[in-house]
């Protein structure tokens, strides 16, 4: 069951690479997508089917990745239908196949148990997206993709450096070394310290930067600017979600080995520091792009936050991939409809967006409310959750700089969306007449709506299901068997 | 066996630090294919008994590093027609000392630490250490995209040399998949770099700075 | 739970609005019958709230967090009344003040977004748990930064919504911070009162702390205002009705909630609210003085009356700290019912400032002058609300002062001599009351008598009826409560017990502390004597000439001698120019002949403009020197990975041993 | 029954009978005849007569000012005891009513004085709030201590200063407030220090100012209610200044009046002594009220 889920999305990337037309082509990106979150709901129901080999299991954690970036992939996947309608003007044939290979390897990554093959499938999707950033094929774009590669690869390979670190901490006297999570976390208590605590910081700092954590969060900026809208959402939910997944691998196997104070102490430092950087070059941000990846740095920084914090807080971590990443898809498929709109990305062109886009305008605001922790939506449950999470384990300190940071983030996007999306659209916007005439079609804003009643509904009523999933990931991730 | 293997990976060394030396992008580009092909055979020194699939992982690391990439690298200088020099942040001389120095540090660290059983008495965690900072070392102070391409290869044999010592660990499949996609990498890394050449007309990435805050 | 009901009317009461066709007022008229029916269920729920012993809850399941408990004592139906009355009032208000024909897009989000902050505050008040009170809390401020920037056109609006939406935000962090230590300290969400020993003194402190400054942003208390004055000015005058009259209120709901679930206060916190209280009050009137901008004035005034609140819920927990329950009862009941009689009054000058504006389309006040003879109605009900609002007698503001006053005077007849230093604060409030009364026949004077300032101008139109109408019913309500005020003795009590039900004892009813019976006899004559007295003028109407203003025999008085804004209000910003800070362009004439000049003065506002947005730049500065870590060399990126990577593992190598290791040989 | 018939009847004919013993005195100061006792009555029966001429800009408001104000302060005097007897309304906190009715007074003339549109009411009104904010905080101090003496909220028993209260320390933070009082009294009355009754120069005036435009039945009224405020301070004053009582109904009414009229003879001295104080200097006298009536209440408490 699971190469199914690895190969029909490779397979279907092949197909898109045979259609010739390029009309027809993207209409195979909401067909793949369908089918592949209805083969993830299928394999929830069906726990027995969850165990491929040694190497392929779907594990709680794994289960919850698979949703959420499956979730999103289907939203983005009908809104890139819409999108490649209107951008007919370029081949979009390596970009459909590209999208569809991500697809592929991120099931490869929710399901792989050994450490080494989530590596190969991490830089794998690494390379597979490059090219998704690179489809504006301008100046700036090209810029972008190298800075991301050479950053990307640079953090991977330090990766592969930490995998080995950690396979040879586990060849202990005369024990074979082995990367399977299931014998790595049974022998836990019996790897060498140093050289755990090598590979705990190298994959922090390798993953870390596929995530996007300051400060090698330098590339994000970049890349989440200059690709378009649906490729913002992809990588903000998508790429983050399994970098984190990742992560949290190791971090499984750093709390089962008793190191738990050590690596708490080192990802409360990264998470704040992370917040502290969003939130530096967020205030007075011009692009609201650029924006958008700052607010994923912070989240990132929440993120690490939250498993820093540690039993406590776990809930509320993992609750908080689900809503942030629905949120993040939300704003940058937004964003993106707002871009195309105004041909330009810095808020001295773009004004007004609510009266020339009443959807994607209202839904950017709202999102840019979600974003921030406003209760009514889904990512204020999980921020609240952490934050008791940090009072329960007694860190106050933590807990203030953490709504600290909240406020200061807050300040800086809330003046950037504001002037985004309320008032009169500048002078200096193209005058109606060679407006780009881009306007919210069916395809490009059904998807937004959809993603903000999901968050809507996350932050009102977690349903049964989503709340027993979550619940056991965190347990799971807390005390492995 | 072990001295062979202490000497296959004082040649890497040296080839580090000539990599660090040459003006030139196109010798860089040979060395490091030697010093790819060296790596490749590393294995076959390593076990006393040849089973087939460390014998294909050795002929495939082989290919791969000496022959795949390198003649990659040389079709992406050939299309871009630029000057073959060399343009270093600091000069040339600065970056062998600083190479010397990794190599000395690299040899200070790996004194230091514990390594758990006899085998590794030999020299590869401090040649991988060393191979990995003159990989860095590349990176952060070459201009041009090729040399840039170069530095990262650098720093994956570092990081390969370190697999040597966990053969058993990673299985045929895993070596396969990191070989792939190191190859995919330098692949998608020399096409970008072509491009670069056709929209700036020129690889340096000096004038790759207009994302800037 | 007829409350239940009507905050599910009023929520929806804003959808009909949008479907509807946009030009077609018909939308916006269902919106309003909806809104008027919720209204009106909201009340009657609300008063068969106020009977005491119903306190009926009813919990539904919220994963999150275990199952929220929703439910409905005296208190929180205190506070709903308010909610409900103007809830029905503000949209019929804005059937005439905000037509759809004239503002097509904005008046559907509108009447959308009014149902939904009432909605939002009913939930609030009913909220039992605290992720429901949050939810509550949310969707109101939320709701209300969108009335506010309903014409966003203006940059000036736009501004103003930034501000409130930073300040409510800082509200909801502190709020959540709040909420978290709760948990901590009690561990469950529900809102019930603490148990003394559950909790050290150093959390209680942090507690209140977070209290105090969550709920006095929302209130608008003096340091923690900034936002208020903008968002009420650039706000449409039924929003800002409803923001200064109601939703002020929540904050006050808060604190009297939460201040009185704590146990064992000690006397520093009731004092440090009695002094926040003396403060507000006393700025925010003499800030409201030195105003130019009738909306501007009315928000600082609103301040001044939060700031009477809080000196009466200072001294409650004055009175629950030193165990004195007629202190606690005066001081609460002076408080509770003074919101009910601010939002009265302050709703309706503010609806009687929105037909001024509607009318004279400007807010400027020394533009305005002589609107009493082409806006009668208008005026009227004015110069009722101004009278309420100074407090003076025969109406419903003087009752509540008067219990606050009680409250105070009964501090100083402390047996033995000795006197708590709460007893300052009854010549504060003298003093406050003196300056509201300058301050409010400035602006009834200026705006309403005399003559037009700006001959040009036509004579600005009567508003239509269905905007005198709920200023007529607010009128009438402030004038009955003048006179009946013994009848507010029985919901004081129940909404005071609902409060203090932390307290073991049995308190003292209001009606046997304060003179209430004696109060309205009392008014109720003079009104009798009142109209007495003008019947009997206008009867012995004989010839009456019409004559031009003697004036001490001027020719030809014109209007631009009449008195202004400023300079009615020099006197006394020159008694407080220590805190107005006025900025004055004072025109320099030189020559036998000078040319034309002008003179202006301006009081900005001290917390905002001289604290905040400075330190806002310098914050941008500082930020902004940080820019210089991205700028674009990737070979800089990739150094950053090293240094970040040699640092963490800096922190593995135990430094320590190495260095004593590398001394040893 | 009757002490109310009594207590309205002198409330209501003995107040013009202080400004003719303020304008005898003065006269006799000045070495002149002056006018006759009962001139005040006479100008307000006279004024009662007239037609009324009113501005073409006011509106009811300004007809309705001194209507308001008249009731407001004859409220405020039922709410005080003279000489012996007690006051027809009492009840705790009655206090405040008696100052907040000033208030309302002052609200009504300042109103009515903005309607006729003329800068010289406007300059009146202005500075007769701005006054009043200083002498409201004095005139609560006063009544904290007075309250603090007597243990009771309610006039009648703060205003019966007795004798007894010497014995506990109270005479000098007695004589303090009863100083504060004489300031406050000259303050809102418009009497000498702070403001010249009958000056002509309208630059300098403050209550004269604001009634102007007030001519015939309107002037008269007035006139009516400024004199019965004074009468009412006055009586306020008297009942703080004069501890002791003889207790039998038919001697204390006498010294009650003679005491008022004591007091208007002392205001009449005072007026022909001193001049008019600048006007940045009134602000300055009216803190000096406060410190007065608040050392009376720190004296107290100590």
């Amino acid at each position: 069951m699971a190469l199914v889920f690895v190969f029909f999305p490779i397979l279907m990337a092949a197909l898109a690479l045979a259609i010739p037309s390029n009309r027809a082509r993207p209409w195979i990106l909401p067909i793949a997508a369908t089918t592949h979150t209805g083969m993830t709901v299928f394999i929830l129901a069906r726990p027995d089917l969850q165990r491929f080999s040694p190497w392929l299991v779907l594990d709680p954690l794994g289960r919850i990745i698979l949703l959420v970036v499956s979730a999103l992939f289907l939203f983005c996947s009908v809104y890139a239908a819409g999108y490649l309608k209107y951008r007919q003007e370029r081949s979009n044939r390596l970009f459909c196949a590209c999208l569809l290979a991500f697809l592929g390897l991120m099931g490869l990554v929710a399901w792989s148990h050994h450490l080494g093959l989530l590596w190969v499938a991490i830089e794998a999707t690494t390379l597979v997206t490059a090219p998704l950033i690179y489809f504006n094929r301008t100046a700036r774009s090209i810029e972008a993709t190298w800075k991301y590669l050479l950053v990307g690869s640079v953090g991977i390979a330090l990766a592969l450096l930490g995998t080995f670190f950690l396979a040879y901490s586990s060849m202990g006297e005369g024990r074979q070394p082995s990367l399977l999570l299931e014998e790595l976390l049974s022998g836990a208590p019996a790897l060498s310290k140093g050289w755990l605590r090598a590979a705990f910081i190298l994959l922090l700092v390798g993953y870390g930067t596929k995530m996007g954590l300051a400060p090698m969060h330098t590339w994000k900026p970049d890349a989440y600017g200059e690709s378009p809208g649906l490729i913002g959402a992809i990588f903000a939910g998508g790429v983050t979600s399994c970098a984190f997944l990742a992560f949290l691998r190791v971090y499984q196997i750093c709390a089962a080995s008793g190191e738990g104070v050590f690596a708490s102490r080192l990802l409360l430092f990264m998470g704040l520091f992370s917040m502290a950087v969003a939130g530096l070059f967020m205030a007075g941000q011009r692009d609201f792009k650029r924006m958008l990846a700052y607010s994923s740095v912070e989240h990132m920084g929440i993120l690490m936050l939250g498993l820093g914090i540690g039993e406590p807080a776990l809930y509320g971590t993992i609750l908080h991939v689900a809503t942030s990443a629905a949120t993040k898809g939300l704003l940058f498929l937004s964003a993106g409809n707002i871009h195309r709109a105004y041909a330009s990305k810095s808020t001295d062109q773009v004004g007004g967006a609510i009266r020339r886009l009443p959807i994607s305008g209202s839904l950017f605001l709202a999102g840019f409310l979600a974003i921030t922790g406003s209760p009514p939506f889904g990512p204020f449950i999980s921020e609240f959750a952490i934050l008791n999470g940090a009072f329960a384990a007694g860190r106050f300190l933590v807990a203030g700089l953490f709504l600290a940071f909240l406020l200061v983030v807050f300040i800086g996007m809330g003046r950037t969306v504001l002037k985004v999306t309320l008032g009169r659209s500048p002078a200096a916007v193209p005058s109606p007449a060679e407006d780009s005439g881009y306007r919210d079609g069916f395809l490009t804003a059904a998807p937004i709506v959809a993603l903000m009643a999901l968050v809507l509904l996350l932050g009102l009523y977690i349903p049964a299901p989503l709340g027993g999933l979550i619940s056991d990931a965190a347990k799971y991730l807390g005390a492995p068997i | 066996m072990l001295d062979l293997l202490n000497a296959v990976l004082v040649v890497v060394l040296v080839l580090n630090l000539f990599a660090l030396g040459t003006s030139r992008i196109l010798a860089v580009i040979r060395i490091v294919a030697v010093q790819g092909a060296l790596l490749g055979a590393l294995p076959l020194l390593m076990h006393d008994r040849l089973t087939l699939p460390v014998a294909a992982a050795a002929v495939a690391a082989v290919g791969l590093k000496g022959i795949a990439v390198p003649s990659i690298m040389m079709r992406a200088l050939r299309d871009a027609q630029i000057k073959r020099e060399v343009e270093p942040l600091i000069g040339l001389l600065p970056s062998i000392v600083l190479g010397a120095l990794a190599t000395g540090l690299a040899l200070l660290v790996s004194g230091q630490l514990q390594l758990s059983d006899s085998r590794t008495s030999t020299l590869i965690v401090p040649a991988s250490i060393s191979t990995a900072l003159v990989g860095f070392l590349l990176l952060t102070t070459r201009y041009t995209a090729i040399n840039q391409a170069v530095g990262y290869l650098v720093l994956e044999n570092g990081i390969f040399i370190f697999g040597m010592l966990l053969v058993e660990a990673i299985p045929l499949v895993v070596e396969m998949g990191i070989l792939l996609d190191l190859l995919v990498g330098v692949f998608v890394i020399a096409i970008i770099a072509n491009h670069i050449n056709r929209a700036f007309s020129s690889m340096d990435t000096r004038r790759l700075v207009s994302l800037k805050e | 739970m007829l409350v239940l009901i009507a905050m599910a009317l009023s929520a929806v009461s804003g959808l009909p609005g949008i479907f509807m066709a946009r030009a077609s007022a018909g939308g916006q008229r269902a919106a309003c019958g909806l809104m008027c029916a919720a209204a009106l269920a909201g009340l009657t729920g609300a008063c068969m709230g106020l009977r005491p012993g119903l306190a009926g809850s009813c919990a539904f399941p919220w994963p999150a967090a275990g199952n929220a408990m929703i439910g409905l004592d005296a208190l929180s139906a205190f506070f709903l009344v308010p909610v409900f009355l103007f809830g029905g009032l503000g949209s019929i208000y804005g059937l005439g003040y905000w037509p759809q024909e004239r503002h097509p897009g904005s008046a559907r989000k509108l009447q959308a977004f009014w149902g939904l902050a009432v909605a939002g505050m009913g939930l609030l008040l009913v909220g039992k748990h605290a992720l429901a009170f949050m939810l509550g809390w949310e969707i109101m401020a939320l709701s209300a930064f969108f009335l506010i920037t309903a014409e966003d056109r203006e940059s000036e609006s736009r501004r103003a919504g930034f501000i409130y939406l930073i300040a409510t935000h800082l509200g909801t962090l502190t709020l959540f911070g709040m909420f978290a230590l709760w948990r901590w300290a009690t561990g469950s969400f529900a809102l019930e009162p603490i148990a003394a020993e559950a909790a050290d003194i150093g959390a209680l402190n942090a507690l209140f702390f977070l209290a105090l400054v969550g709920f006095g942003l929302k209130a608008g208390v003096m340091p923690l205002h900034f936002w208020l004055p903008g968002a009420h000015a650039n706000a449409p005058s039924h929003v800002s009705a409803m923001l200064s009259g109601v939703m002020l209120k929540m904050g006050i709901y808060g604190l009297v909630r939460f201040l009185f679930l704590l146990p064992a206060p000690p006397a520093s916190w009731g004092g440090l609210v009695l002094g926040l209280g003396a403060l507000s009050g006393l700025l925010g009137v003499v800030f409201a003085i030195g105003q130019h901008d009738i909306k501007r004035l009315l928000a600082y005034h609103s301040i001044e009356n939060i700031g009477i609140i809080l000196m009466g819920l200072g001294l409650a927990m004055l009175g629950r700290s030193a165990g004195r329950d007629d202190w606690l009862v005066l001081g609460l009941g002076g408080c509770l019912l003074h919101v009910w009689n601010h939002s009265l009054f302050k709703s309706l000058l503010f609806l009687g400032a929105g037909s001024v504006v509607r009318g004279a389309r400007t807010r400027r006040i020394d533009l305005l002058g002589g609107l009493a003879r082409s806006m009668p109605w208008t005026a009227a009900m004015f110069l009722v609300g101004a009278v309420a609002i100074c407090g003076l007698p025969p109406l419903n503001g003087f009752v509540s002062e008067l219990l606050v006053y009680l409250g105070l005077f009964g501090t100083a007849a402390i047996p033995g001599g000795k006197v708590s230093a709460a007893v300052v604060a009854a010549p504060i409030l003298a003093m406050i009351g003196a300056l509201a009364l300058a301050c409010f026949v400035k602006v009834y004077g200026i705006v309403f008598l005399g003559s037009p300032r700006r001959p040009d101008s036509v004579p600005a139109p009567e508003s239509p009826a269905c905007m005198l109408a709920p200023m007529l019913f607010l009128a009438g309500c402030c004038v009955a409560i003048g006179c009946a005020a013994a009848l507010l003795g029985p919901p004081l009590d129940s909404a005071i017990a609902a409060a203090s039900s932390a307290l073991p004892r049995e308190l003292p009813r209001v009606a046997a502390l304060a003179p209430l019976t004696a109060v309205s006899i009392a008014s109720g004559s003079a009104i009798a004597v009142i109209a007495s007295i003008a019947a009997f003028q206008g009867l012995r109407a004989r010839r009456v000439r019409r004559a031009p203003t003697w004036d001490c025999g001027y020719a030809s008085p014109d209007p631009r001698m009449q008195y202004t804004a400023s300079s009615f209000a020099r006197t006394i910003e020159s008694m407080f120019a220590w805190a107005l800070r006025p900025r004055e362009r004072v025109p320099l004439i030189e020559g036998p002949f000078p040319q034309s000049a002008s003179m202006e003065s301006h009081v900005d506002d001290a917390v905002l403009d001289r604290l905040i947005v400075p330190a806002a730049r310098w914050t941008q500065r500082l930020f902004g020197w940080f820019r210089r870590f991205q700028q674009g060399l990737t070979q800089h990126y990739i150094l950053y990975v090293l240094v970040a990577l040699a640092l963490l593992l800096g922190t593995l190598i135990p430094f320590g041993d190495l260095i004593s290791r590398l001394f040893e040989r | 029954m009757t002490d109310t018939i009594i207590h309205v009847a002198l409330l209501l004919l003995l107040p013009p009978l202080l400004l003719g013993v303020i304008n005898k005195t003065k006269a006799r100061f000045a070495g002149r005849v002056g006018a006759p006792l009962l001139q005040a009555y006479f100008d307000i029966a006279k004024l009662a007569r007239k037609g009324r001429v009113l501005s073409g800009t006011t509106t009811w408001v300004f007809r309705a000012g001194p209507a308001v104000s008249f009731s407001a302060v004859a409220a405020a005097g039922l709410l005080i005891p003279f000489g012996s007897l007690g006051a027809p309304i009492s009840f705790a906190g009655d206090l405040i009513l008696f100052a907040y009715l000033f208030g309302l007074a002052r609200f009504f003339t300042t109103t009515a004085a903005l309607d006729t549109g003329s800068a010289f009411e406007g300059m009146g009104a202005s500075r007769e709030v701005a006054f009043s904010c200083l002498s409201e905080p004095a005139l609560f101090f006063a009544f904290l201590v007075l309250a603090k003496l007597s243990g009771s909220l309610s006039l009648v028993e703060m205003l019966r200063v007795s004798p007894d209260w010497f014995a506990s320390g109270a005479a000098a933070p007695l004589i303090l407030v009863s100083l504060g009082l004489f300031v406050i009294l000259l303050a809102e009355t418009c009497r000498i220090p702070v403001d010249d009754p009958n000056t002509h120069l309208e630059l300098t005036m403050i209550h004269e100012a604001m009634v102007l435009d007030h001519g015939g039945p309107l002037l008269g009224t007035v006139l009516y209610a400024s004199s019965l405020k004074l009468f009412v301070l006055v009586a306020v004053l008297a009942k703080v200044i004069v501890p002791f009582r003889t207790g039998r109904a038919w001697l204390d009414w006498p010294i009650f009046v003679g005491e008022t009229l004591a007091l208007a003879a002392v205001i009449g001295v005072l007026e022909s002594v001193m001049a008019r104080l600048k006007m940045r200097r009134v602000p300055y006298l009216l803190v000096s009220a406060i410190l007065f009536c608040g050392s009376g209440l720190i004296l107290l408490v100590r």
